[in-house]
């Protein structure tokens, strides 16, 4: 198995699956000529031409539309958000067009779309610029929403969504492009609603995907270290579809759980998992289901301020010793 | 400036032809009477937008495209799916909610959809679906194939931005569409001088985003026919995109529930009187092909096949509620639900 | 007291504000000549001119973003949106722009503006109209969310939502306009984050408003009727801010909690309202927290399709046997 | 056809005045300087966009308006907020972070704000600033104020839907706003003609919209003064909007990881032979009032401010953590979390 880059992961994803199939092009702002803003196009518009590779004006309610009109005649539009959050320029298209046109026509037209490209953070861009999608997507029914947190999760959830055959959001972090991981030189897929444990434990169960799981294992790694807890992670991979059962089985074991996500915490993810994971484990919980996420704030500039707001590797260790009632 | 090939005297068409618009144009009537009874009557649910007055614009631009070309519309549909050959029972089924509608009752009269007749909707967001639109014709354009786009929408929907952005990537890709704005002078109740900063639509294209513009007749079917005809050329030959500036008129409110306290009877009975049925029915006269038994007789026909349509779609079945779960995945992963 | 309607008390909400501040105006699609799509506007345009009640074009990002530039100047901007579906084509000036300017301004421009119209299931207007937006909106920080349920609450907190120095979602409902209740004849308002026990009870809370919160009151009613329950019916009024005090000591009281929401259910209210009260009331929950929501699909046209999907008081009141263990 | 007022003798500024723009343009272009070399040492976060080479832009056209007069921009934002007369502490002291920031640190360099001097900021959505401009011109007319609203934008903007429906709100309600968008070719890595159907920009205005459109040469301070004083009397007197299309060019990267690999070292060079600093500064040279002492005595008076400036903020204290609790509501009811 190669060792890659997060964004080699992404990038080799696409380039085996429009080889693949015809139907698939990239379009987005700066995918092409220049190479991709964060580099996950790199080298496309060479192999592929600048038909199936295309640059599109700052217009995301226009190219987002574009390709759903594609998709409604069977093509496989994977279309580049360089952030999500200029989607939300576009989201009337992402969440009534894409995800509903299947349901109006009565099953008459599917929308095969890859909406992807980065969620989270970021590096100091400020309050419009650092939006974290997961539950804006997750809540809307005819979307699939997907997060990668290891390149070979990335590649293989990937080549999933772009063969899958509803629109599927896809989000990516800046910060986990550069992440090196092993990815097999085969073929291969990864289905989604299927959870992966990505550290197996006893004390806990930490629910966390994307640039948060990386946080969690770092947490639990600390835990397992100064306090010899023994902590699991449940990575879902999908929020939708959710693979509950994976979670249900975890927190029944474990009698703990803490949910952990980078986005607004009022009607975020967590509060989902919490919601569900206190219906079917009711009985089973020893504590209330603890949530970590970024403040309730809109993400401010300054350096201090955004590392005091996006939840990092103490705030989620400290919310599993709350969580698990340890007396440090 | 781009200018349209010229009119050309082939493509005249036929007597047959004229007579098959002008059946399709009073049956689109005769549908949207009979639908505006079953509102009444609380058959049809949601916002029931008719289409009487623009009957040309539907028939005339779709009689002159192919079958392989693509339609989209917005929710004032009906006249675009009857004029695109689609049955009208399964139309009236879904004015009613029945699991025989075209969309199987999941999408009302805003959303009539038909595949098999390359009929893409029915769209309730104004101006969201011009951008689907622009994702038709780049498909077409990406599989080489000999296809245009017919785009309708309002011209209360020029001021969206979601139009702006379709006819600047429409205009730079140069993509074969046919932009169709059905200008009744109205938006609800707002007339165009009160919501658009000029009343020339054209000029929003052209210089703007090298989409040539012109004016039609919309109350004038043959003349919807022509111009279409040439505009479909124009794309076909790969020029790009093109728009038609559709002067019609709505007879009804803007939908079931209008006052119409913003325009005056005068106003509507002016456009009345040159009604785009009674247009052709003129020139069918004229032709001798029409006279009154006739009109009658075809009139009656049309009625009957209304009344026979309405009346199964009425006593088809209402879908099983468990339906709510079908067609929102292609692998059911559902019911998702606490 | 008068006994007038929902949307009578919002439009004296509105004139009269608009009498006693000369910055305060209306704008949004035929609110003016046509005198509103639901006739709450209506007269205001004979009693205030043009430059007061102003009809828009159907530029929703346009106006919306009009009306947060003219906040910006201290002026009271009321922006009606025909319904909140259709916020979504304005989205990012409403959860980007409106609640953020005066945190990125450091604290320079405030945003005294209302967002108001129809938010809910509506009548049988199929997946793109009938959108309930609570859970979107209150997810934002910087955006208040407020949603009446009776013409009393509608007048009060209109009017404190048109003096409020911050960004305002007032969410309304087509069903609801023709309601009647009692409203003072003198000025008065209620404040946000101060929630309403519509119905005083010591068996299960039960946490709804707007048009669920009616569903709910029905469905107690039923429930008392049939087999003498005690149902406490808590309406927030607001979600943000949320009044989790009120909502905490009814749950105290009564050991079993259930909410009601017409949203989606994922990532919605419900969910937030869930993961709150077993935070915040885990050891006195004799149950898990039962959410009601409308399904989690599209909203179909169809009638008796949108009668299962949409929550009934008959869901309703079976939700509130489960929370509390009933055996009928 | 609408038409600009004629240009007019009486308002040929000052030499005084021309000196004061050339200091103000050295004095941006040594602010930039500072600032790349700080986002090198990482004091700087985020994305950041320099302004070198477009400092003609606003520095003439803020030249040309009045205190009271209103400016809103994007996210290149540095030079319209020194053209301005912002202090440039809080500026570097917003670059990295600081308590002091002119936005408290919670913008960065994408949100420069400052309410004394009626800067509206700094916005980083694409257009998304736009309808707030037109808000302004909204607020300006209905408290019947002699203001002007100054709205700048790149040309990758103009692609976007919401300055479709901000341009069709300005020219329908006659709004007082100058809108400029700052042509210098490039979006990013994307040139003019692979983002815009056309490449004449001012055709997106004029006949779609009722806004007259002018072109002006934006690496020309005095040509931008004079444009935009003509273009502010235009809308004093109530004749609505106004659209100038400045061309000019951006000499370093989009931001500052940008590899510029979509053109020639020549292309830049090309326009650096025009360079508005030093056309300003031939002017003045030929009324003989530079020379090259004291233009060296000028810049370094600038340089010393610079850095008197930038080290100070420097060694501002960052905000305390709390503080992002601070300026989110008028009544803060937070921590709301759990
Ligand atoms: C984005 C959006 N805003 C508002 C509406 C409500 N609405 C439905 S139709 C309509 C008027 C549209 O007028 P026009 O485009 O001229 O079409 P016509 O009804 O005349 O066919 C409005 C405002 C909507 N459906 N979508
Ligand atoms: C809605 C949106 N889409 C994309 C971006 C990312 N982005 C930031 S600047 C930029 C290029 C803008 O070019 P232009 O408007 O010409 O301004 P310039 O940078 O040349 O000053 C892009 C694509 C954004 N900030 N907002
Ligand atoms: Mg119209
Ligand atoms: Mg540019």
């Amino acid at each position: 198995m190669a060792v890659i880059q997060f964004r080699e992961a992404l990038n080799h994803a696409m380039c085996e699956e429009m080889q693949r199939d015809p139907d698939v092009f990239v379009m987005g702002e700066e995918v092409a000529e220049y190479d991709g803003a964060y580099k996950v196009t790199q080298g496309m518009l060479a192999k592929f031409g600048p038909q199936r590779v295309v640059d599109a004006p700052i217009s995301e309610a226009g190219f987002a539309g574009l390709g759903i009109g594609a998709a409604m005649v069977g093509m496989r539009p994977i279309i580049e958000f360089m952030t999500f959050s200029f989607s939300l320029v576009a989201f009337d298209q992402v969440v009534n067009n894409a995800p509903k046109m299947r349901y109006m026509s009565g099953g008459q037209f599917k929308v095969p779309i890859v909406f992807r490209g980065i969620s989270g953070p970021g590096q100091q861009l400020a309050a419009t610029h650092s939006w974290t999608v997961d539950a804006l997507y997750a809540h809307v029914p005819g979307l699939k929403v997907v997060i990668p947190t290891t390149p070979y999760d990335a590649k293989g959830l990937l080549k999933t969504a772009i063969r899958d055959d509803d629109p599927v959001i896809f989000l990516e972090n800046e910060a986990m492009y550069g992440n090196r991981g092993e990815v097999p030189d085969d073929d291969y897929t990864i289905p989604f609603g299927k959870a992966d444990i990505k550290r197996p434990g006893k004390d806990c169960t930490v629910i966390a995907w994307g640039h948060g799981c990386l946080t969690a294992l770092a947490a639990a790694d600390l835990l397992a270290k100064d306090h010899g807890m023994d902590v699991e992670v449940v990575d879902p991979r999908s929020l939708r579809p959710l693979d509950l059962q994976t979670i249900a089985e975890s927190v029944r074991k474990t009698g703990y759980c803490v949910t952990v996500e980078e986005g607004y915490p009022t009607c975020g993810m967590g509060a989902e998992l919490a919601a569900l994971v206190q219906e079917t484990c009711f009985d089973d919980l020893d504590n209330h289901v603890v949530r970590v996420a970024s403040l309730d704030v809109p993400m401010p500039y300054s350096k201090p301020l955004l590392n005091h707001v996006v939840p990092g590797v103490n705030r989620v260790a400290d919310a599993i010793k709350k969580a698990t009632y340890f007396q440090g | 400036m781009i200018t349209l090939v010229e009119q050309n005297q082939k493509t005249e068409p036929s007597t047959a032809q004229i007579l098959e618009w002008y059946k399709q144009m009073s049956l689109i009537r005769q549908f949207e009477t009979r639908c505006a009874q079953s509102y009444q009557q609380q058959k049809v649910g949601g916002f029931c937008h008719l289409y009487n007055g623009q009957e040309a614009v539907a028939v005339g631009s779709i009689g002159a495209v192919r079958p392989t070309d693509y339609v989209i519309t917005a929710y004032r549909d009906h006249g675009h799916a009857i004029a695109r050959g689609c049955d009208i029972h399964p139309l009236f089924a879904e004015l009613y909610g029945k699991a025989t509608g075209c969309s199987h009752g999941k999408g009302g009269s805003m959303h009539f959809f038909d595949q098999k007749r390359n009929f893409f909707g029915g769209h309730a967001i104004v101006a969201g679906h011009i951008p689907l639109a622009v994702g038709l014709g780049w498909a077409i354009k990406y599989r080489k194939e000999d296809r245009v786009v017919l785009c309708y929408f309002g011209d209360g929907a020029m001021n969206q931005g979601s139009l702006h952005e379709a006819f600047n990537l429409a205009g730079l890709f140069k993509l074969p569409i046919i932009f169709l704005v059905e200008n009744n002078r109205y938006g609800m109740g707002t007339h165009l001088h009160r919501a658009s900063a000029i009343t020339d639509l054209k000029l929003r294209t052209g210089d703007a985003y090298g989409i040539p513009g012109k004016d039609v007749d919309g109350m004038d079917c043959l003349a919807m026919y022509r111009m279409t005809l040439d505009a479909a050329e124009y794309c076909r030959k790969g020029n790009g995109s093109i728009f038609l500036n559709v002067q019609t008129y709505r007879y009804r409110g803007h939908s079931m529930s209008d006052p119409q306290k913003y325009r005056s009877k005068e106003e509507v009975e002016k456009f009345q009187a040159h009604d785009p049925i009674g247009r052709l029915e003129k020139v069918l006269r004229d032709k001798g092909i029409l006279d009154d038994k006739k009109i009658e007789a075809i009139n009656q026909e049309i009625h009957n096949h209304v009344e026979a349509a309405h009346q199964q779609a009425d006593s088809d079945p209402f879908p099983q509620p468990d339906d709510v779960w079908k067609d929102i995945y292609s692998n059911p992963f559902g019911p998702y639900q606490p």
